[in-house]
């Protein structure tokens, strides 16, 4: 690899996910989710050649597709090409146990410090909403059922980092501690990372408050705590994101996004 | 012995209906079930149907992932109440722009669920029990502001969990690509969750791009997604502006400019913008074909997949 | 139709069951059912041309079938070839409006006075069942869901038709009276009929006490009673079963049984 | 640039194994399902692997319509406790006589329920929740009889309901047409109940008639019923005695054969035929291929279905 072009932040944060994911894992290939969609496929066509990938509700393996065309709405009927499978999405939805070797990823309108999330709306009051989200959409499941769960935003700012989220429409690690979710009865991981276009955060492990895992290249710490709601657990030393490899980055723009979503 | 008299007199009764004998089964008031997924699949005849006669206070049991024809319905002032997960048009439209401002206006109520608990309350309709139980959701908002929703404790093993109350839906409306004259329904694809809306309506309209033979049903009885529908319509090009799979791809021209409309009354509280689109579109034109004249045919004929 | 056959008993219980099938309805031609078979498909042939018929798991409508061959096991593939839709055995189970227009037929180990009948074993303790019955199968639930069900049996005697059921896999009424079903919350209209090579039996309006409807020809009040382990309601004057028609048993034995199994 | 070095070093790992290598995981008093229905589709090749390893104490949960694959294994001594709504082979034996005589001794517990319960009782597994709701059987003696099934008032109506509890099971061993290497399984029909055993499952074994193409499994993404299997095993005649759909009909000699030996130990508490039948039939033939021959081609060729 002699290639010596540098990523920007989404390859970034996509590789990111990318290095999370296990071969043999399932995942879904949300569509105008460009960020998760090419890590869920770096990790796919690099390692992960026995990956089961959700695409357009169908089951798919594009391990030997060369180039993966990409699709901007769930509902193209065009990316159902690959399937092996179909998810009736009733059954998709209502059989959990596929989702035990499942990662998720989720957005959010806002996001507290135990990685707890919303979607439905911003106001102190639900019958009054200053700002009515899109709804939880499969997130309050997904991100119960599946082995663990990434957040990923398209921004970083007070706004999306909040000190309590108005309402909670995915649980993260309520009100912390390790023990959060599984005295809920709730199987399944919970949030590892929240990915942002200015870090990688994860969870402390005793606490379960969120914790500054790596700057993007030129992010400094207090770019990070300036535009976070909380108070974020800083370690002592903060490593740079670990950028895509060469071959990465090559697989990256030559398979996955070759339209460019990403840069 | 003389022949059988039966086949002579008897027979096979056609389930093939006009748009007005499915409408005319709406009464204000009925909880209706909308099929599809996001911005395929809706069953856009029938709701431009249901807008143009002024039917009211519905509630609207959308798709796991509503589309902008549940923002319809609320735009045009029919929806009550809304059952759905989400409603918008993913990146055409992140948060359906009327759902949006009729529920932060108090015009329209949610009934706040996610896509398992949709699922949960469609089965137990379709079960004839009162409830399903989930375990999603336990520790989140859900329960708090959707009161129909019950945390309570399993008989078995004391669990805490959700109880999620049945939601039956008089009428489900469908699109599909063929059935035949007898109501048995196929999809190309995988149909996404309409047979689970199906499940849970005591009667189904399906329109359909075709109908086919009894026959050509016959030949893949897998592919009956919806094995009984009360009725079914002729409804080429009867999803548009969303798409039809294996018929033509979504109309992002057309998407966009009623998400336009309806941003203006979101945003500037300007209902104009919407008021011109509904008389275009749903109010104006006399019939569905007068619909796609006004849509033009050159616009239709480009919607290809491939 | 100059015919002067004269029906066997068979054959005037499968009738029996054809008047009271509608067209439209929902029925189950279970194979080894004989008799519910040829009184659905008599019903289809002759007024039930929309009725929805399940053979084999699938939904057909054999309508048009010049002759409606006849399976032996309920798994015999070649029994789907009408087929229009598949019923994926746990959706047909599952999935509960559509048995608003279905009609149901149950056998049974026992049945008692009010319509209350039993799969599971004969025996006063459970653990310890001196017969072990082959199982409820379907029959509990789709007593319940069908819009009525009747009870069908190839014999009539006391070990059948006894005081108390030693269990009830299917309820009929309860303890007796006409809200026995509804107080439990219960759907469906329950038992209708109970058809044996005797008699036919139906349901007192109130006390839903089994009454004796009418007598299939050269049987007596007395056979009837002798056979019985409980005091059944005798009206002062009991008709006989009336028989098919001339028309109905030709399209029976050219189209429906063929191969004879009711004669 | 260099080429990818993926394709070249990394390969999808093919999931074709050994009848030895499944039944390898399955340890005594695991619960474990077998699909199927009546007198089709059972994994017989797998049964028969299971007695001659001598596993002892299973749960065996059959079909919602058991045949005598699960008289047999009943009969070898390997189920300890059956879930099954019913056991029998229809007019062949309208109770499974091993079922019967050993439920009768109290050698074999039953888990009693109906279908409808059993679907509840694998969907709640599927769910991940520790029970669902029915209504039917209020009023009949399941729950009594049946301690595991409760009778509760629903959280949203106080309607009275049985719990279902969840059936988790550890194995699911299923018999279909066909798969790819890679797990994804199809039938010919419609696969009776099996779709909802696999969802129930940790592991699922499927053994088939043939393996195909992944392409040919592309062909039609709607067939694939089993989109996951931990396994694929080559089992052509593998349901034999019972009927493969689209591939052959019961041996019906065969099944009357093993009825016979069971009713000897049911009617007359004689061993000896079952012993007989076991010896020759499952304990005697070396592997998959040498019950075949024992079997006879001459008689495998005449189960044709048309």
């Amino acid at each position: 690899m002699q290639t010596t072009a540098v990523a920007t932040t989404k390859e970034i944060m996509a590789t990111v996910l990318a290095r999370d994911l296990n071969d043999g894992e399932w995942v879904e290939v949300g569509a105008n989710l460009p960020v998760p969609r090419a890590g869920v496929l770096l990790a796919h066509l690099l390692w992960g050649a026995n990956m089961k990938v959700m695409i357009a509700m169908t089951k798919a393996n594009v391990f030997n597709e060369p180039v993966i065309e990409e699709f901007q709405l769930i509902t193209d009927h065009r990316a159902t090409r690959w399937a092996e499978a179909y998810y009736i999405h009733n059954d998709l939805v209502e059989n959990m146990k596929f989702r035990h070797k499942g990662v998720f990823f989720a957005g959010a309108l806002q996001i507290d410090q135990y990685g707890n999330s919303n979607l439905i709306g911003i106001g102190k009051d639900y019958k009054a909403l200053k700002f009515r989200g899109p709804g939880a959409i499969g997130v309050c499941n997904a991100t119960v059922m599946n082995s663990r769960f990434h957040l990923v935003v398209n921004a970083h700012d007070k706004r999306i980092f909040v000190p309590k989220c108005d309402f909670v429409s995915a649980l993260g690690w309520g009100s912390g501690g390790a023990d959060a979710r599984t005295k809920l009865g709730l199987p399944g991981g919970g949030p590892r990372y929240v990915v942002t276009p200015l870090c990688v955060m994860d969870f402390e492990d005793n606490t379960k408050r969120m914790r500054l895992k790596s700057l993007h290249p030129g992010v400094k710490v207090d770019d990070v705590v300036q535009n976070t709601g909380f108070e974020l657990v800083i370690p002592a030393s903060v490593p740079v994101t670990e950028a895509p490899t060469a071959e990465q980055l090559h697989v990256m723009r030559t398979r996955i996004d070759v339209g460019g979503a990403l840069r | 012995m003389t022949e059988p008299a039966n086949t002579q007199t008897l027979q096979r009764k056609k389930l093939i209906i006009e748009l007005d004998d499915a409408l005319a089964k709406v009464q204000d008031g009925m909880t209706i079930g909308i099929g599809g997924f996001i911005n395929s699949s809706h069953p856009m005849m029938v709701v431009r149907g249901l807008i143009k006669r002024g039917v009211k206070n519905l509630t609207v049991v959308g798709s796991a992932s509503s589309g902008l024809e549940i923002d319809l319905l609320i735009a045009a002032g029919c929806a009550a109440k809304v059952v759905a997960p989400y409603v918008g048009g993913e990146v055409l439209a992140p948060i359906g722009p009327a759902f949006r401002t009729a529920v932060e206006k108090g015009k329209v109520e949610v009934f706040e669920l996610d896509e398992a608990m949709f699922y949960a309350a469609l089965r137990a309709a379709a079960q004839r029990v009162p409830f399903n139980p989930w375990r999603s959701g336990v520790g989140t908002s859900f329960p708090d502001i959707n009161p129909a929703i019950k945390v309570f404790k399993d008989p078995i093993n004391g669990e805490t969990l959700l109880a999620i109350p049945a939601i039956n839906l008089d009428i489900a409306f469908l699109h599909a690509a063929v059935s035949d004259a007898y109501g048995n329904v196929q999809y190309v694809g995988h149909g996404y969750g309409d047979r689970a809306i199906y499940a849970a309506a005591d009667l189904t309209f399906v329109q359909v791009e075709q109908i086919v033979s009894n026959e050509e049903i016959r030949r893949d009885p897998l592919k009956t997604a919806i094995p009984g529908a009360d009725g079914v319509i002729r409804a080429r090009f009867g999803a548009h502006p969303y798409s039809s799979p294996g018929h033509y791809i979504e109309d992002q021209e057309h998407i966009k400019q009623y998400v336009r409309a309806a941003t203006a009354w979101a945003k500037e509280n300007d209902f104009a913008p919407l008021k011109a689109y509904l008389d275009d579109f749903v109010m104006g034109p006399a019939d569905h074909a007068a619909y796609l004249e006004r849509v033009g045919i050159r616009r239709l004929l480009s919607l290809n997949e491939y």
